[in-house]
């Protein structure tokens, strides 16, 4: 059942790379939010009630529900254009994603661990890596806002390869999030459409030595 | 001492008998033997005329110049007797007070300010430059072959018997003699009698030269052709008894004087940027005969 | 005690956040310091106990605590200095200073903690405070600094946590999950090598965002750009060390593995790195502040060179980056001063400082001297130490490259620095120029002053402790 | 012991002082540090001239480990020498500075370097601990960079600085390598560590280690290659310290030279003949270079390599009659070399102060805008003229002494030396000669137009001497310089525990000078006096001749010519024209000329640059390609985040997979191999 959630998961990465509006990464984002609480609900069975529900409730309200609804909020607030204008075409990012995954898989072959199931591995690593290249090939701001949320998905489901034995580390994990999304995107996100017309990172370069 | 007296007495001839060769190689009767010296003794008698460009550096040169000639006169050995003074590394000593002499007479000539003189004054530097290095390995080659380092003591011990010294002794008599030339600036480095300044060495510098101070300038230059004269003599004289020796040393005096005044009236001067390779081939002559004095040693095997 | 100093300190920080009232505000600057140092005292005292659970005063924690504790009184001073001198919003004065608090507090929490997530947490809380001292001029440049440095710290620290997760999954294997660094360095030997690996390697780079290593090191360099330069000086000297403590403490670990030489050749490839990169920007840069960062970078290098190369390194190297960070935070509160003499950054705009500020180019000038290492600093000896480790371990190439770059740096350097201390600026009119008194300079003769103390006659006590802080490491 | 610190405590309660005082008493103060402290050492080195050793030893500290202190001939030697040539330059620069005295600060952080100057020379001579060594030595370089950058509001001044300090910093590079490798082997920074440790190892050992040291020091020194900071410093500079430069600090790069060998144990023949070539190349070039210089300092500064060369030769034989046990040989040449180091060091630090005067008379030293000063200053005008007939080695100056005995030393090998030494010694010879002749010319030129003949630009500030006492210390050093060339031997009897250091490597026993091998010294001593006698006599002479004929003056003989103006002077290009036409191919000289063209011709020029060719070759172009090769870089921080995150990707990314594929290229090259 988990590895089915998984691999819908790494499915949606798929289809992130390919989606070119702002509200489909939205949308995309809450899903991995929801698959995320599932996986969280059947994986972490072994640790006490009280844990699980805090990690769930975190889960589900931070993932699927207010950080989504935030990133809208703030697409309209900066009304930032609806298209996502990666400086590669679509079908790149596909075979780079496709190549990322493949790459995962093979890396985890050679593993010899028998704690771990390495499909969290490969979705975990496949992930990240798909996070940073979404945060390396977009234009604007908000989509790399939201590459790192995916990397935080990634960390997520890392997190709960270990999660059993130590609940703490999922709670970090939590943190991290909170922070991230806290910090990153209240605060500095808004000044910049505050301050930039046009939420832009080419208008982000004046800081540089040459 | 004996040295010294004797080359006074040959410098009193020596320009004489250089010019009369050249009038009668010329075809002329030519002035007397004494000619030069009566011109000195004349010019000491007569009041000087100083640029208003010179300073007392122009006045006092002539004097230095006299001196350091006088100075390295002292240095030069008679066959076995030793000059007034005899160290080690002598010859030394002689090139070095000679310079002195020469820079003095060069500032004297560049503080006229005038045109030619500092022309003169540069190439002069130039030549004496080039023509020391000989000198020395001449010198440094005869010490290798004696195993020692002063004048008397080299030409004391200097035996020449084998076809090969004969060599070496040929080619540093001919390194000698152009040393003494291009001392002197005769030909063919240079020709005094030219009338066009701009040609000259040695008698374009002292252009603004005057009485006491020219008088001392013409002593010097007939010393000069003197004590190089003697050190030929003493070349191939070894050590032999006065009763020959005296009167051997007038004759190779009058020989080379002679030689000189044939050179001059039969060589024509080069032209002055050849005079620098020239020089420079006399150095490599002598490099020859320090290579020669290897050879005799036997420290090629 | 750690306990009652987090607490009382954050008060602090939020009072101070609320707090209009200057005299109030001066009031509670003081007391901070003075629990800072009663913390410091404490810690010396009874040095190597362990306090509430996740902190130790081990040696390298103590050795950093009294540098933080040095630096942090004249960064208040002069802090104080920068905010009268150019008034800001009281709002934003006041946000000023509580994250400055905020900024100390965590750091040297960070440097007592004996837990690896709890250092993780602390970094996190620098990296929030510093964002809001970074922003302090509200303008583009400043935003767009704060952006940068709060994304890449955020990409950093998400790294971090993965290399955490994966060492608890090396951990599993030792059937322990208490992530000590005691405990790790005890089960070292069964740690999983292949989970340690990419545990290091993610952490390393996770961290080399703070420490300004190849290849995290952009970020620090905008930050300390364009933050304030008292707060500058901070960024580029204590919170540097709270990047290195979480290196070294790790390294720490590593090192008793089989892996030890694999991750001395990941950290010596990331050094010599930096110490390119450095010199390349060095040659070009024309902004103070910038070639103070990247000045900062290349020492950052030398000292993990030091570690990389190991034998007397590790003692040079933590000598090293005491002393640096000595050296380079007076360098940046002379800043400030220079800042009021031109109101510019740029080297064009600035020079024949010696004219306006003579103690204070005396400052420049020993502090180049220092930075680049010559031998009357102190900063020579950890470097010769450093090199001759190198050539202990056979790196001659190695060392051939770094001194080629390091003398390339010190020509740059050296350029830019006599420039500014001498040569008349263009077009400037020097009428508006302010008195600077000399005795605001006192404190950075100070600081260089121990630094060259510490490099050339270092008291027992002092050696002990770096000694005992590398006490754990083969040799 | 109480001495030593009394020494050291000194200078820095001075330091501390001087930026409170008065501008005079900045001066006044340094000057008097100085002078008990120059007492000081002068107390202890005196003494070891007379074959005492004085030891001490400090506690130091974990880093440096005792620090010993050692004084012995050959520090005294030097010792000395610093503190002759630093009091005449502290009382020259007293009255030099008068020219600035409204720079406050400048001045005192001016005079603060000065007396940091002198104690680091001092210590670096006596210090026997790597460490201690290395921050002496380098605080010297700082401290003589601080003083060179005085009129720093110029740049080309700070850049000229700067050079040297990166120059000397690579030489501090490469005496830290020395000191590393011997403390890696012996755990020791002592001195003594790096004799134990020569011993026991082979020859090549040695000889590496000697060249680490020795390009350390060359660079300081200023041996042909490494020459190329000195040319900018000197005429940087003000005059005091150019003189100072010039006279101790290159020379302390000897003193380094000569302590390593006496400290390192290797085969001394091969090493004297590698000093030998360099320092026979080092003369030839300088002094070739010198000659074509229009900035009177530079071409200052291209004679001190020239002689840095004629000393090294001096070296070059001392060690090659160590090589072969040939005590004699050795004495004479270590003998040569110190005596050289005293002699350059009176009539560099000499021309230089002049230069410097004649610097504060006309505010130029380009010698083609000179002349006919020696009418305005006479007095200054015979102390050039004395300094630079001794610089040309004649007599009856210093120079001839030192050059002889090295001359002395090349003959006395001669005679008893293998067919490679004796082709070695006639190319020594040449070069010797060829150097003295160059130096002639090359002096002969400076003095005429700086001096003689009349001004070739017409300044608008009248010209006038410098006061009595600022030329007070020029007349101590041209004494000196007089009484060596007069008493010769006697100077020589001071040098025999210097050299006997050496010579005690071969046979302890042996007392050098006592064979009658330099008694000519004596003769040539007398003969000095006599010349003098003689041209006083001849000139006597003249007087009372001339004295009854009046002199007319009259204008310059000009062929007729009867409207000479100042510029049908020769000048100094035009003087040298026909030597830089010889070497053009060697001298790298840049004209920029517009010739007369046309009937009606409009004004011409020519200029001409002299450069350095090594320079050109060994510094400039290569620091050109690295910086071309750096500046590829600069995309790496080009403001966009994307990258600055791809780095992080990259490199973990590299370091994890670029193993995976190594064993596979290893595979593959093994493979290759095979085929």
């Amino acid at each position: 059942m988990i590895h089915v959630i998984l691999i819908v998961f790494i499915i949606t990465l798929f289809y992130l790379s390919i989606a070119n509006r702002m509200l489909t990464y939205v949308k995309v984002l809450a899903l991995q939010g929801v698959l995320l609480f599932f996986v969280a609900f059947l994986q972490l069975s072994e640790i006490n009630t009280l844990n699980l529900i805090f990690i769930l409730l975190e889960t589900i309200v931070f993932k699927a529900i207010a950080v989504p609804l935030f990133l809208g909020y703030l697409l309209k607030r900066n009304n930032i254009t609806r298209e996502a204008e990666p400086f590669l075409p679509n079908f790149v990012s596909l075979i780079i994603t496709t190549a990322i995954v493949v790459a995962t898989i093979l890396l985890s072959n050679s593993i010899l661990d028998s704690h771990l199931d390495k499909m969290f591995f490969v979705v975990a690593l496949s992930t990240l890596f798909t996070g940073l290249y979404f945060i390396a090939s977009r234009r604007k701001i908000i989509t790399h806002v939201m590459g790192y949320m995916v990397i935080e998905n990634g960390v997520f489901v890392l997190s709960m390869a270990v999660g059993n034995e130590m609940p703490m580390m999922v709670n970090l994990g939590v943190m991290l999030d909170i922070f991230a999304s806290v910090l990153i995107l209240g605060i500095f996100l808004n000044k910049i459409g505050d301050v930039f017309k046009d939420v832009d990172v080419d208008q982000l370069t004046n800081l540089k030595d040459y | 001492m004996l040295s010294l007296v004797l080359t006074v007495i040959a410098a009193l001839f020596f320009t004489g008998i250089v010019i009369r060769t050249k009038s009668l190689a010329s075809g002329r009767k030519g002035p007397g033997i004494m000619q030069p010296i009566k011109d000195v003794i004349r010019l000491f008698k007569k009041g000087a005329v100083y640029s208003e460009t010179s300073s007392f550096i122009f006045q006092i040169a002539p004097t230095i110049y006299l001196a350091s000639i006088v100075m390295a006169m002292l240095v030069v050995p008679f066959g076995q007797t030793k000059g007034l003074l005899s160290f080690s590394c002598d010859f030394i000593f002689f090139a070095y007070v000679l310079a002195l002499g020469k820079f003095f007479s060069i500032i004297s000539a560049m503080d006229t300010g005038s045109s030619f003189e500092g022309m003169g004054a540069s190439r002069e530097a130039l030549y004496s430059m080039f023509a020391e290095p000989a000198f020395f390995i001449l010198m440094g080659s005869f010490a290798l072959l004696t195993g020692y380092t002063s004048f008397q003591e080299i030409f004391a011990a200097l035996h020449i018997g084998s076809y090969i010294s004969y060599a070496l002794a040929g080619l540093a008599t001919f390194v000698l003699i152009m040393v003494a030339m291009i001392e002197n600036s005769r030909m063919p480095i240079d020709d005094p009698k030219t009338h066009l300044e701009l040609t000259m060495v040695h008698e374009v510098m002292i252009l603004d030269n005057s009485g006491f101070d020219l008088g001392l300038i013409l002593t010097g230059g007939y010393l000069k052709f003197a004590i190089y004269g003697t050190l030929i003599f003493n070349l191939f004289i070894g050590i032999i008894d006065y009763q020959y020796a005296i009167p051997l040393f007038f004759i190779v005096q009058f020989l080379m004087a002679v030689i000189v005044g044939l050179i001059e009236s039969f060589s024509a001067r080069f032209r002055m940027n050849h005079n620098a390779q020239f020089i420079v081939a006399l150095t490599s002559v002598s490099l020859l005969i320090f290579f020669g004095a290897l050879l005799m040693l036997g420290k090629f095997n | 005690m750690i306990g009652i100093y987090l607490i009382g300190s954050f008060s602090i920080a939020i009072s101070l956040f609320f707090s209009k009232n200057k005299n109030l505000t001066v009031g509670l600057l003081g007391l901070f310091l003075v629990l800072q140092w009663i913390l410091t005292i404490y810690g010396i005292n009874n040095i190597r106990s362990n306090d509430f659970g996740y902190f130790t005063y081990d040696s390298l924690a103590i050795l950093l605590l009294i540098v933080i504790s040095i630096i942090a009184v004249p960064a208040m001073f002069h802090s104080h200095i920068y905010l009268n001198d150019q008034p800001a919003p009281p709002a934003t004065r006041s946000i000023y200073y509580g994250a400055i608090v905020m900024l100390i507090t965590a750091i040297s929490a960070g440097y007592l903690a004996n837990h690896i997530a709890v250092i993780w947490i602390f970094t996190e809380i620098t990296t929030l405070s510093a964002s809001a001292l970074i922003y302090h001029h509200r303008n583009k440049l400043a935003l767009e600094g704060t952006w940068k440095y709060v994304f890449i710290c955020a990409i950093s620290i998400t790294f971090v946590f993965i290399g955490i997760l994966f060492l608890s999954l090396s951990l599993e294997h030792a059937g322990s999950d208490d992530l000590t660094f005691a405990n790790l360095v005890a089960n070292s030997d069964k740690l999983n090598p292949f989970w340690l690996k990419l545990a290091f390697l993610f952490i390393f780079t996770g961290f080399t965002a703070k420490l300004g290593l190849v290849p995290m090191f952009t970020a620090g360099v905008d930050a300390k750009d364009k933050a304030p330069a008292p707060v500058g000086a901070l960024l580029s000297s204590v919170l540097m060390n709270l990047g290195f403590v979480g290196v070294f403490r790790f390294y720490v670990v590593i090192a008793n593995t089989p892996l030890h030489h694999w991750a001395n050749l990941v950290i010596g490839i990331a050094a010599v790195l930096s110490i390119f990169v450095s010199t390349v920007y060095m040659i070009k840069l024309k902004n103070i502040k910038r070639m103070f960062a990247y000045s900062s970078i290349e020492h950052m290098g030398i000292v993990m060179l030091g570690i990389a190369a190991g034998g007397i390194g590790y003692y040079a190297a933590i000598l090293h980056i005491i002393l640096h960070a000595f050296v380079k935070s007076s360098m940046f509160f002379q800043f400030t001063q220079l800042y009021r003499v031109y109101q510019d950054k740029s080297i064009y705009h600035v020079g024949n400082y010696f004219k306006y500020n003579t103690a204070g180019a005396m400052v420049l000038l020993l502090g180049f001297i220092s930075a680049t290492a010559m031998p009357p600093s102190g900063l020579f000896v950890s470097e010769f130490l450093i090199f001759r480790s190198l050539f202990e371990a056979h790196q001659i190439f190695v060392l051939i490259v770094v001194l080629l770059l390091l003398t390339m740096i010190i020509w740059a350097f050296g350029k830019n620095i006599f420039k500014i201390l001498f040569i008349p600026p263009v077009d400037f009119d020097d009428s508006r120029v302010p008195k600077i008194s000399p005795w605001e300079s006192l404190s950075q003769f100070a600081l260089l002053a121990l630094a060259v103390y510490l490099g050339l006659n270092p008291p027992a006590e002092f050696v002990n402790l770096i000694k005992e802080s590398i006490m754990l490491l083969p040799n | 012991m109480s001495l030593l610190i009394a020494f050291l405590v000194l200078p820095i309660i001075t330091i501390i002082v001087i930026p409170f005082l008065k501008v005079r008493g900045k001066a006044i103060v340094t000057i008097s540090a100085i002078l008990i402290n120059a007492l000081i050492s002068g107390h202890f080195a005196i003494q070891t001239l007379s074959g005492q050793i004085f030891d001490f030893s400090f506690a130091g500290s974990v880093v440096t480990g005792p620090i010993r202190i050692q004084i012995d001939a050959l520090a005294g030697w030097f010792i000395l020498i610093l503190n002759l040539v630093f009091l005449t330059g502290s009382f020259y620069g007293l009255f030099y500075m008068k020219a600035y005295k409204e720079q406050r600060n400048n001045l005192s952080l001016h005079w603060i370097s000065f007396i940091l100057l002198h104690t680091s020379l001092i210590s670096i001579c006596v210090i026997q601990n790597g460490i201690a060594f290395l921050i002496a030595w380098e605080i010297m370089a700082l401290s003589a960079f601080l003083a060179v950058i005085f009129e720093h509001e110029k740049m080309a001044t700070l850049k000229a600085g700067i050079n040297y300090l990166i120059q000397s910093h690579v030489s501090i590079l490469f005496l830290m390598v020395g000191f590393i490798w011997v403390a890696i082997k012996t755990g020791s920074y002592d001195f003594q560590s790096i004799t134990s440790y020569t011993q026991t190892q082979g020859s090549a050992t040695g000889i590496f280690l000697f060249f680490c040291f020795f390009i350390g020091f060359a660079i300081k020194a200023g041996f042909v290659p490494f020459h190329t900071w000195l040319p900018h410093a000197h005429p940087a500079a003000p005059t005091h310290i150019s003189g100072i430069m010039s006279g101790v600090i290159i020379k302390i790069g000897i003193f380094g030279i000569l302590r390593m060998l006496l400290l390192i144990k290797a085969d001394y023949t091969s090493i004297g003949f590698f000093i030998l070539f360099m320092s026979v190349l080092s003369g030839l070039y300088g002094v070739m270079l010198a000659i074509i210089q229009h900035n009177l300092k530079r071409l200052l500064a291209y004679h001190s390599i020239e002689n840095i060369g004629i000393i090294g030769m001096g070296i070059g034989i001392g060690c090659i009659g160590l090589g072969n046990g040939n005590q004699l040989l050795a004495a004479i040449g270590f003998a040569g070399a110190l005596l050289h180091t005293l002699n350059h060091a009176l009539f560099k630090s000499l021309l230089f102060y002049v230069s410097g005067i004649v610097y504060q008379a006309t505010h130029t030293l380009n010698i083609e805008h000179l002349g006919g000063l020696i009418k305005k200053m006479p007095q200054t005008a015979m102390l050039f003229l004395i300094a630079a007939i001794a610089i040309c080695g004649i007599p009856p100056f210093n120079g001839f002494v030192s050059e002889f005995i090295i001359y002395n030393g090349l003959y006395q090998w001669m005679l008893n030396a293998g067919l490679v030494s004796l082709v070695a010694i006639i190319f020594s010879i040449l070069g010797l000669v060829l150097i003295g002749g160059l130096a002639l010319f090359c002096f002969t030129k400076a003095f005429s137009v700086v001096f003689l003949g009349q001004p070739r630009v017409q300044f608008n500030h009248e010209i006038k001497d410098a006061p009595f006492l600022q030329r007070l210390p020029l007349y101590i050093i041209s004494f000196f310089i007089l009484a060596i060339g007069l008493f010769p031997k006697n100077v020589l009897n001071m040098l025999i525990q210097p050299v006997s250091l050496f010579t005690g490597k071969i046979e302890p026993t042996f007392v050098p000078f006592q064979d009658g091998s330099l008694d000519a010294l004596q003769t040539i001593g007398w003969a000095s006096s006599g010349f003098i006698v003689l041209i006083a006599i001849i000139f006597l002479l003249r007087r009372v001749v001339t004295q009854k004929h009046k002199a007319t003056i009259s204008s310059t003989w000009g062929c007729g010519y009867v409207a000479p103006t100042p510029k049908i002077q020769y000048t100094a290009s035009s003087y040298a024209r026909s030597y830089s036409k010889l070497f053009s191919n060697i001298l790298l000289i840049e004209k920029e000329e517009k010739t007369v063209s046309g009937i009606f011709p409009t004004e011409a020029h020519f200029k001409t640059h002299p450069y350095d060719w090594l320079e050109k070759m060994l510094i400039d172009k290569p620091i050109k390609l690295y910086k071309s090769i750096l500046s590829r870089f600069l995309f790496l921080n080009n403001g966009k985040l994307q990258f600055s995150i791809l780095y992080g990707i990259i490199f973990i990314v590299s370091v994890i997979c670029i193993p995976l594929f190594y064993d596979e290229i290893i595979l593959f090259i093994d493979f290759l191999k095979q085929l």
